[in-house]
């Protein structure tokens, strides 16, 4: 088989080979000049023949369920299919998001539990699960603060506080909410510059974004420092959940001081990535931003539960989606969280950090440079291969390509910035101490390499579907979708 | 342990490695002064066993019988083969495929979907998925107001009925930057151009089939932007688009931007969510769309093979300056709507559209012949239609539902106060003769003893 | 055309290849004598959306509440990465692996099957299936014919309470070749070795538990056929192996051969079928079984690997004298079973095992505490027990569905005349205690009005 | 990671990560003696890790779903999901087999509807659906004869003529009834040698047993006088419905002169084959033979559906198994037919026939020698590599072996015995007309190699999991559990 073959190569003309399509209905009734006389390029291919073609691709992939992956900040952890399972039942896959709620009851009380039990693990006061992902999590939280200030007067202040070691999607967000982004520094001991913090806060501030732990993969151990040098300011603090998976159950956001935040529940709760999405961002509030929280949210009234939408929450900043967000995945979490239970989830943190302390101290026997060596790793730590890029010329990225040929997803790269030829890597609590020997073996095996035989770590990886993939020419020649072969060269601008 | 593999002897043996004598001392940079976590009211751990059962009973309460309610949600058939292969762990469990030479998979079906988009609106490029239909008209003004060089305003005419929810959205989100959604009239259910002369708008968005079911003159619409230096937004439902005339070739130039919900292409309601929206344009904007764009390009080897392309777009190079902020998205149900296209090809998703619409014209037909309720519309509809029932139409829903379990329609009431009486019906291609001929009877009685005041 | 893919143009470029002009002179050797098949009585052809619509409207009918029949099917709950996973397009559709290269997955997995099956019966080697349990006794029936050597009777003595639907399909399949099932008594529940002096058997059958729930004596039944120079065939429910003493290991020397239905290790009941039979024994008997076995060996780079063996047992080479016509078994139900146990782990067998016990003796004493039923036999039962009930056991159970919807047990008159009171009960690891006294509270109540002549 | 690693290999003493394993339950009552002491040799492993060791196993197997499979006789088409789905509804799934048949309408209105079907296009006049495959339906439909001349007072007929092509699974079967086989020689042109039937048939004949089209893969032309033979001499004919697919809505059986046959489901009705089952072979017989069908069968009484035992049919040959079968293939068999209709099942015959036809007729253009050159392919054709091993040394196993190279399973090799070095190839009616030529491409390309380089086919096949497995080691050194490596070398005995 042709492993090049898109979909559009198999199809033919005038192959009619469904056994799902309904016979044509008449549009006899409707004007000419609405109906399209072009066809799309859609495939005409027997059905076995798109299995065929999709099974085969699916063999392309890397995969949770294949594969180690300590990707850090991304909490690859294994998605329960009983969650899976809980979702995919008819009663909850065909319900019309407009259905009353009498016979919605049933979704309602899912919703309603975890919007609960995320209250509880946060330490907040309430929760709102309509955001679609930790970004739209964390533009709900940015929208409050801005509700917030404005309803005490300060809409003056026009600036979000980011550490220079923020995920990307820290500044972004700040951006789309309106805001001025002030980067603030990090220390050398991968904790914020408080120093330098204290000449960025000022009035202007209207709050700081923060992840605890940070994204250089360490406890934030000046936080209430920091909140109180925000609070005083009159700033609110922003807590980016996606390393929740590093303190569940042992401590939570609220009690470090943050007054909103975002849960990435396909980390910290498991639902499965599906190659990029669909995930979800709930926010989780305290008291003074409850008035702000985006709606709907699952209320109880009259011994039933019911949405509560503006009428209830009047100042709410509104909806983020069409109708409630991604029902199915909040199914998914609530059903792992019922699964972990209390002593599941203080299992996770304690776990996660357990694995990434192990094979921080066995990576580090092995001789690689931890960038923050006196520090304890939290769920994930960071290594730095600039040594090795120096004395090797071996790169990060060549390394994490090579990892690929030991059947081992590479951890993020280039990640956080400020670390040079870093690999931030998260194990989670679900790899085994075998799997994460096989780690430390598969490096140090690559570090020989890069001595005796540099080649298989440049030309890397060798045994992938494919070897390594052009991006320059991918950006420079744009081809963003398939042409017949005869229109290809025209189509190359 | 719950999914949890150590075993004691794992345990002992990495704390010796570690150098500490019990996990607690791994959390001991947290400041003692944070209070530890109180999960006490956090329900205790139950079996997988136990779990499917409670939630299984819950599923079963929200089972009801036949859907009439389109309104953005649309209750089509999906192959059975879809999600067999959609959830093959290959594809539900990778990240994004940021590392390319393992994620060829996801990356050829998003490229694969990108050509199905395209082609279906008609644009040159598609990404790969923006949440859902809201969210995404969202990110289709923001571009629309960073590609438009010609026009500084931030006022956004919203022509006519586009989906009430999607605007309601849309205005949660673009509103941190100043943009101003403004709306046309209603009044006749298609779009009206009411802007008062001299005023800029940057942007234009109108729904094809509207909201109502309606099809807009979309093509006036398109020249008549044009004209005031406006993009046009356009949204669509890219089931229908097997049949209507495609964005890309409205009025003389087409539309410049063009999103819209995927829903229809294999993905199950489930109550609204998971979904995915999608973004298409033509090709001189590529560089403002918001989202993951996949590249064809090659390998070492020469082969050809599959990227993440345009990343300087993306928040995590570009941070502040991004065109989103978006970064998970929803890679999974792009990739059922993908296999669902193939699965119904070309022909398949015409006669979806097809049925659906004779669906509907059937029911309204049928519903219209018996005097007692009208249109509350002109024609031409595709497949929605507003009945005006001369009675609370909440109220005919909520008889339908308790009595025969009928999801009888969308109550246009709940979105708009002067469409009280109005039910916003759908019959799509599951709708048999049957459950139209039954809908059509217990709507009628639930009219008439409503009427009777009953 | 459903699942077929040819073009107009596809066909006629066939056609001409071949040099006919149309499909029908294909069939010119057919005698024209022949009448042309009439499917005029076959419904026409409707898609996939009628026909799930039909089939799941069917399905829907038969949903009843929680069940307490055992009997030979039983109601565990199983992991939903299970069939997650058996049902991957590479498990389900292979052929059976004679290509071992192209089948090393299937392979490896019945490898795992033959070990786990091997030790929880400790017998020494496993076959990979035969139909199901009552052919699976067949099988072993003929096989100990085939073993015995030092006798030449061709009677079988059925030792008590054996599953008598595995009975009378043996006795279907064993007839042709001139086997005689002898059966025991009885009255008490358990074994009775009533054999009059003298006579001789080829074979003892015993099961453990058995139908009744009941534990028989297995060590002295397997002592006594030993002198008697009878082969000892075991028959048993694999999941209670987990606890109970295997095969293996039954009086001083073992069974001989071990069969049984597979079915508790993670197959759905559906409603008795597919499910799976096996087939273990000691190493000395292993070119007497029948079925398909793999062995490990190496490939020509001296890798392990998996193929199956010892071949020349079976049909496609022995023809008429292979050690059965068996050819398509139960495959996919194999791979099922290997990765439930694999995913429920020894701990988690016996956990099962040990709730199914703990469960329906909490049942059986908590309805014998009411004084108005009492057990039929005396203890120990494992986790099914006979119930004697006063009144017709039957008539309970109909009463107990139609007003409950709850599957009250078997009614063991419906197998045994003498036992029209009795009901067989069982209550796996997935009946919760609200399940059980539900369960309870109606059945006695049920008693009460029938013994009130109501 | 180690692909030689068994499930056994990955466990680990006292893993209990196990999320579906309820409490342990008490035991305290049941005595001692009963109870195991030894642990069984069970995996301890995580569900992530029995995950990954299954997905990753699965993708060491060719399957419909993602290679063409010509292997004559199995009919290895398209197995529609849609089917998988309907047998896989709850109230299928858990339905107790011994459930009344109140509640049990709708499983039983399918296995009428089925029954009726059957009927129907096998031209016979009644159907049971308890035997579990072609074999066992073997077995019901020689117990039934055997039952038939019983109640003739013909007792004395003890043997069963089948052609030297037979299956395996005839002859197996006629001695598992109870018969003697007496073989009757197969003519060069494929078709059964009617003057040595002639011989062979007597007043001991039982019945023939016979596949139309036969295992040569050709229609038997003589079928009707065969008929007549074996009928007059007091013999019944059975039909062996393996290549029903052949036939499927152009002939009947019954209207061959057959008494009784089976089907299997798991081939002309596409039910999946499970790597190795399960499979459904009901049987369908002629009016004498009706009293003796297999128990239990679908019946209709006051409206209702209910079982047919014992009670309704006394002289039935009884039950295959414990319950009714498999029902669960039952259901798939039913629901494809539905799909198919019947339009349908004429063009499963005609579009397999003429793949089979082009194919056969592709490879003869392309240089291979066809068994039966002068005759009309059916649904299968024969080809004979004898030249090839005469002038290469190549043998169709090593073409086999080669095939998988070219992601092409290998047909059916070395059967029927009767012809030499052969390939039975049956490309059934879902495959693709360039599927078939890219079949024709790889066997031209072998035999090319078979010229120019055959270690490419002596050593094939290169790009598997595996390189050529050792069958004779397997058999003469049994392996066939797991051992802990110290255990290992003792067991070998
Ligand atoms: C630290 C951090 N913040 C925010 C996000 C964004 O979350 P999402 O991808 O769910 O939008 C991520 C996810 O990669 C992250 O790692
Ligand atoms: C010609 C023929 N007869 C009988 C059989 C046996 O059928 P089953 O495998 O379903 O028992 C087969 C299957 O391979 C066959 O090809």
């Amino acid at each position: 088989m042709d492993n090049n073959q898109t979909i559009f190569d198999i199809s033919r003309p005038n192959r009619f080979a469904g056994a799902q399509i309904p016979e044509m209905g008449s549009l006899s009734d409707i004007p000419l000049h609405f109906l399209r006389d072009s066809s799309p390029c859609l495939p005409e291919v027997s059905e076995i023949q798109a299995i065929r073609h999709y099974t085969n691709l699916s063999h392309q992939n890397f995969a949770i369920d294949r594969n180690f992956y300590p990707l850090g900040s991304c909490t690859m952890k294994y998605n329960p299919r009983g969650a899976h399972r809980a979702a995919n039942q008819p009663g909850f896959l065909n319900r019309h998001p407009l259905t009353s709620v009498e016979t919605s009851q049933g979704v309602l009380q899912c919703l309603f539990e975890l919007q609960e039990i995320l209250t509880n693990v946060t330490g907040m006061d309430a929760v709102s699960l309509a955001p679609m992902a930790g970004a739209q999590g964390e533009l709900a939280g940015l929208l409050m603060i801005r509700a917030y200030h404005e309803s005490q007067g300060e809409a003056h202040r026009d600036e979000i506080i980011v550490p220079t070691a923020a995920h990307g999607t820290n500044p972004a967000t700040a951006t789309m909410s309106g805001y001025k982004v002030a980067e603030t520094k990090v220390g050398a001991d991968g904790d914020v510059d408080l120093e330098h913090l204290k000449q960025v806060v000022g009035p202007q501030t209207a709050g700081i974004m923060l992840t605890n732990p940070s994204t250089c993969a360490v406890f934030e151990r000046q936080i209430v420092e920091i909140s109180k040098l925000v609070h005083d300011a009159g700033g609110l603090l922003y807590y980016d959940g996606a390393n929740l998976n590093a303190i569940l159950g042992k401590v939570c956001p609220g009690d470090m001081g943050f007054d909103v935040l975002h849960l990435n529940l396909h980390k910290t709760f498991a639902t499965p990535h599906g190659g990029g999405g669909p995930g979800a961002g709930p926010v989780a509030v305290n008291g003074r931003l409850v008035p702000f929280l985006p709606i709907p949210i699952v209320g109880q009234r009259n011994n039933q539960f019911e949405w509560f939408g503006s009428d209830e929450i009047p100042n709410s900043i509104g909806t983020m989606s069409a109708f409630m967000g991604n029902t199915g995945i909040l199914i998914r979490a609530l059903s792992y969280a019922l699964m972990l239970g209390r002593e599941g989830m203080i299992r996770v943190a304690e776990y996660a950090t357990l694995n990434a302390n192990y094979l921080a101290k066995e990576l580090e026997k092995a001789g690689f440079k931890l960038a923050y060596p006196d520090r304890k790793a939290t769920h994930e730590f960071l290594i730095t291969l600039s040594d090795e890029t120096a004395k090797f010329g071996i790169r990060a990225m060549d390394f994490a390509k090579r990892l690929l040929d030991f059947d081992i997803h590479a951890p993020t790269t280039y990640f956080p910035l400020l670390v040079p030829e870093c690999f931030l890597i998260e194990p989670t609590e679900t790899e085994s101490k075998e799997q994460l020997d096989a780690f430390v073996h598969a490096m140090s095996t690559m570090r020989m390499e890069a001595q005796t035989n540099p080649r298989q770590l440049l030309d890397a990886p060798h045994h992938q579907y494919r070897k390594r993939l052009d991006e320059v020419k991918a950006a420079r020649e744009l081809d963003l979708t398939w042409q017949p072969k005869s229109k290809k060269t025209a189509q190359t601008k | 342990m719950p999914f949890i593999p150590h075993t004691r002897d794992d345990v002992s043996a990495m704390l010796q490695s570690i150098g500490v004598s019990n996990v607690e001392e791994l959390f001991s940079e947290i400041p003692s002064s944070i209070d530890r976590a109180d999960l006490s009211a956090v329900p205790r751990g139950v079996t997988e066993m136990e779990m499917l059962r409670v939630l299984s009973e819950r599923a079963k309460k929200d089972e009801v019988g036949p859907c009439f309610i389109g309104a953005g949600s649309y209750d089509h058939h999906i192959p059975a083969a879809v999600w067999d292969l959609a959830s093959r762990g290959e594809f539900l469990t990778p990240y994004t495929p940021y590392q390319a030479e393992a994620s060829q998979g996801t990356l050829q079906v998003l490229y694969e979907f990108q050509t199905m988009m395209s082609s279906l609106t008609a644009m040159d490029v598609a990404n790969a998925s923006v949440y859902d239909g809201g969210s995404g008209l969202a990110e289709a003004i923001l571009m629309a107001v960073r590609c438009n060089r010609r026009n500084q305003s931030k006022k956004i005419l919203i022509c006519g009925a586009v989906n009430p929810f999607y605007i309601q959205a849309a205005n949660t989100l673009v509103r941190g930057q100043g943009i101003e959604l403004v709306q046309g009239d209603l009044s006749n259910g298609t779009y009206a151009i009411d802007l008062s002369e001299g005023e800029e708008v940057c942007a234009v968005v109108v729904q094809q089939p509207n909201f109502f079911g309606l099809l807009e003159d979309v093509d006036e619409i398109c020249d008549w932007a044009r004209t005031k230096n406006a993009m046009v937004v356009a949204v669509v439902n890219p089931m229908t688009l097997a049949v209507l005339k495609p964005p890309g070739e409205w009025g003389a130039e087409g539309a410049d931007i063009c999103s819209g919900d995927g829903q229809p292409l294999g993905v199950p309601m489930s109550s609204g969510g998971p979904s995915f929206g999608f973004l298409c344009t033509k090709l001189q904007h590529v560089r403002q769309l918001p989202g993951r764009i996949v590249g064809r390009t090659t390998d070492r080897a020469g082969s050809l093979g599959y990227t993440l392309t345009l990343q300087a777009r993306e928040q995590h190079i570009r941070r502040a300056k991004a065109t989103s902020n978006i970064c998970t998205n929803q890679g999974l149900l792009v990739t059922a709507a993908t296999i669902y296209m193939s699965i119904v090809g070309l022909r398949g998703l015409g006669n979806v559209a097809s049925t659906c619409h004779s669906n509907t014209k059937y029911l309204v037909d049928k519903l219209c012949k018996s005097g007692l309720v009208k249109k509350t519309f002109v024609e031409p509809f595709f497949h929605e239609c507003a009945l005006d029932l001369s009675c609370d139409a909440q109220i005919v829903c909520d008889m339908l539902l308790r009595q025969e379990k009928i999801l009888a329609g969308y109550a246009l009431g709940r979105s708009f106060p002067e469409f009280q009486s109005s039910l916003l019906i759908c019959a799509t291609e599951r709708r048999t003769q049957a459950e139209m001929d039954r809908f059509s009877e217990t709507l009628l009685n639930a009219c008439m003893s409503l009427a009777r005041g009953q």
